[in-house]
């Protein structure tokens, strides 16, 4: 239950999965994404409601082939450029999209989790969406005769979530802005959490989402793991990474490079807390 | 009313363009109102509006936040301070559910990277979607702040380039092709009442739907946003000249970017 | 937004409304039940998952023309005799019914709370509840082809529920088991809380529920408004209370004593903390 | 195996027929598996295999409070104890749509009013449903239990009358009318696996899906069981006779009850 990062990726992300990394700001589990790129998985359809730099890194390293999302950019930065190239240039490899709104992408995890076939929204009318993503299409209310739009379950071959902490038994505790990590967990075959810490006994806490352990299927201790996106109680947001990750994404040597030295030159496993990734900061904005 | 220095505006006392645009949005939004905020420019005038005001202006961020109260501007809009200082984060199938699909958020505020001459906006592709030109972050939250805010603001710069006859794709629905559209969709909020630009502000006209230039900023002429317009840009008989900022509000504005 | 409770009742219950007051188990709102028997409001819709002791009373004064449910009994006792009597032998008056289940009956809160016309569940599949409850109409998936069950929402006129505190600007919070308390509030036109007390600061508690003041129409403060039933943090369930009640509700003239002593005995208004409900309990059992 | 007299059982040595019933019950349930359970036997039946043969038993009450470990016996599904104990209250909405509907409990447990020979229970209604002899509290959380838990064991006392040929409502399918048509319906769950009562277990044919009495308990003969039974029982060719309570189940299930 309690694995080692690389540990845990090897046994539970495979090529070809549809892979949902999940964290609406806060709490993206960047880590686990580099050690996908460290253990090369390739073919993966990459399911996030904002792909982030977590997801440009991994499209950048030419893991995946699909990208099911609904926002891509760098929040409060610009744009997220492996993505972009990978889009218009095909670099490193082509990338297919399924594009959806928030609202959509939302329904999708809740309806996965419900066990449900689809959801029901309010949501796409009139916009170019309709056309362009087959996934969305109208039902009629039976009982006032309304059009609405349904889109169908997601239903991940694995999640990937970061969480503050874990108890032994692998419960799962997470707090703050937590977005749809719990639709996720729950709606995936496979559920990989990595946590700030694991303790033996999880004091309750305000806001909190407790995941149990029935549905994780293994926790990985990555200390630092979200940088440098952030763990409430833990550390902030670097928001000055975000900013600097522009001109990296930018520029197809520069991120080689950086995948080369950040993710690569990491590699032999997850990161010891003495050498958290938000350290790594200076070298990556260099 | 004109931009003269004051004890609370340090640096240069004429607001510049982006100022006037942030400050006049943050004067659309009422008091005690609730307001469906986006990152960059909608937060900076939604934050500023509260500090004015609008003290009890309600901030919903889509990261869950309800009621957010943010000492410092948040740079993504699920930063900690927005979860530390909010009345109650909910998950975010909630906030879009419960909260934007249910009709309970009075403004909804939006960019752009196209719009057009009825409202329409595109965030995600320029050009051919199968080969865009420049591909855009996509939909987000988007499509549904269009259809289910009371009414929306869209904030964007005006350039030709951006003030389109046309959308290339229309991520979020504005006045849709005209009279009637918005209600044939089934869209329940008025749609875009407002487009707050660098240069002025237009407004739907009541029958046509067609985004008509009602207000310049000071200095700006009808012809300067015509100009900078790409469609033959109707301008109101009874064209104003946007308010310029208070001293108060641009101190206070700057107090929030870091200017001044 | 702060007002007693005979004067919220009075302003936010109308004859004719449909009324959901939900509490599952826990925070019932008992004590607006009284309230309203005590206004003599009639022909009521009343709405609520687990009618429990206080829609018997409810519905034994009179007050109830329809009710929407899915489980009408004593919890862990037995039968609501009240309710029985209602239906099998139209006393005080004929009451109609309109059956769910607990599935259902959650999931038409949660589409009244989301704005949305209808929701979409596996349920009622080979049941007689499909025959005899025209809310429940078949709708297929259009992805998979699956046929399903579609529900309308609920979005009652009002909604009463209790909470253990407000502030004074009307914001509401509560903790333990919430149930469908939230969605209640946000599907109805109106809502009514009643609290355990009013306090300046809502300190975050874990497990919370908050309200905001602008879903809620009016708080009223009731101490002990939730007895037999339980506050958690503030006073425990009250076991006996609903043992006794089986003896009370069985007996016409027994429930009309009791109607007449322990509700209308104690009209004008709320009952203070010197005289909480709970201290009828005695005289109730007697 | 015969209950003879122990220091952990100081009241009459001998079961009675309730007692019997819940320890047959209580010995269904697996360790580390997860159970729905509803208030009364069932619940005694999941917190006695908790005290004894399975201590992760992971318990779910409809009110929310998942993996609840109570100290004393709930009265209501929604005792402040189940919540205080839980590894996570979630709202009702979640336990019904997250957890049961997407089949993750293992065992459903459920009472009945009646049931018939296909194991379809009724708890709605006796006689005409729009002229009710007798009205049930109604469907509560059944229906859902039924069709979506991996496997359902009811627990009732038998008798002609709760023992019927057909039931007056189809409140929660069992097995339906027979083979296949569970599949037909839809419900994903196998359905009644397992009837026990105060005189024995039935369970269902493999190939008729009808209920046939495979065990009776210490004492009572298939002659009683098929008397207490309302339409004509068939008995299995192996009829076991189900192992008396232990000493230490019976010592366990007083202490909860309050017995002893």
């Amino acid at each position: 239950m309690i694995l080692p990062l690389d540990r845990a990726v090897a046994e539970l992300v495979r090529d070809g999965d549809t892979v949902a990394m999940e964290g609406f700001t806060h709490l993206i589990p960047v880590e686990a994404g580099h050690e996908v790129i460290r253990q090369g998985r390739r073919d993966l359809t990459l399911v996030r409601m904002t792909p982030d730099i977590v997801y440009d890194r991994m499209i950048g390293a030419g893991c995946a082939r699909r990208l099911v999302f609904s926002w891509g950019g760098n929040p409060g930065v610009g744009s997220l450029h492996r993505f972009r190239d990978a889009v218009v240039n095909g670099w490193p490899r082509p990338l297919e999209l399924e594009e959806h709104s928030h609202a959509g992408m939302a329904n999708r995890y809740a309806a996965g989790a419900a066990g449900l076939p689809f959801a029901v929204l309010r949501g796409y009318a009139g916009t170019d969406l309709v056309g362009r993503t087959p996934t969305i299409k109208p039902i009629t209310c039976p009982f006032t005769g309304e059009e609405l739009a349904a889109v169908p379950a997601l239903n991940p071959d694995v999640a990937i979530v970061h969480a503050q902490r874990a108890d032994r038994s692998g419960n799962v505790q997470m707090w703050g802005i937590t977005g749809v990590q719990k639709e996720a967990v729950l709606a995936a075959d496979r559920a990989l959490v990595t946590v700030e810490e694991v303790v033996d006994e999880l004091e309750p806490v305000p806001g909190q989402v407790v995941l149990p352990s029935r549905v994780v299927s293994a926790v990985s201790p990555v200390p630092g793991g979200a940088r440098p996106s952030y763990a409430h109680g833990y550390y902030v947001r670097d928001n000055d990474a975000y900013r600097a990750w522009d001109a990296v994404g930018r520029d197809r040597d520069r991120f080689t490079a950086w995948l080369r030295d950040e993710v690569f030159g990491a590699a032999g496993g997850p990161r010891t807390p003495d050498r958290a990734p938000g350290e790594d900061r200076e070298e990556q904005t260099a | 009313m004109t931009a003269t220095a004051s004890p609370l505006s340090p640096s240069p006392s004429t607001a510049d363009a982006d100022e006037v645009m942030t400050v006049t949005a943050a004067r659309a939004l009422a008091d005690g109102s609730s307001c469906f905020v986006g990152i960059g420019l909608p937060s900076t005038a939604a934050n500023l509006a509260r500090r004015t005001h609008a003290p009890d202006l309600w901030m919903v961020y889509e990261s869950g936040t309800l009621g957010a109260s943010p000492d410092t501007l948040p740079l993504s809009i699920g930063d900690g301070e927005l979860a530390e200082t909010a009345d109650s984060v909910v998950p975010v199938t909630e906030v879009f559910n419960y909260w934007l699909q249910a009709g309970r958020i009075d403004t909804g505020f939006l960019g752009a990277a196209q719009i057009d001459r009825f409202g329409n906006i595109n965030t995600t592709a320029i050009g051919d979607y199968d080969a865009p030109a420049v591909r855009l972050p996509g939909a987000g939250g988007a499509p549904e702040i269009a259809a289910s805010c009371g009414r929306v603001i869209v904030i964007v710069r005006q350039s030709p380039r951006t003030f389109v006859e046309r959308v290339d794709f229309t991520t979020s629905v504005g006045h849709g092709g005209g009279p009637g559209d918005r209600e044939r969709l089934g869209l329940r909020g008025a749609g875009p009442v407002r487009v707050i630009t660098d240069l002025g502000v237009l407004e739907p006209d009541p029958a046509t739907r067609e985004l008509v230039l009602t207000s310049v900023h000071p200095g700006v002429t009808a012809e300067q946003a015509r100009e900078a317009t790409g469609w033959d840009l109707a301008v109101a008989p009874d064209l104003a000249t946007t308010p310029a900022p208070e001293p108060h509000e641009l101190a206070v504005l700057r107090s929030l970017t870091g200017r001044g």
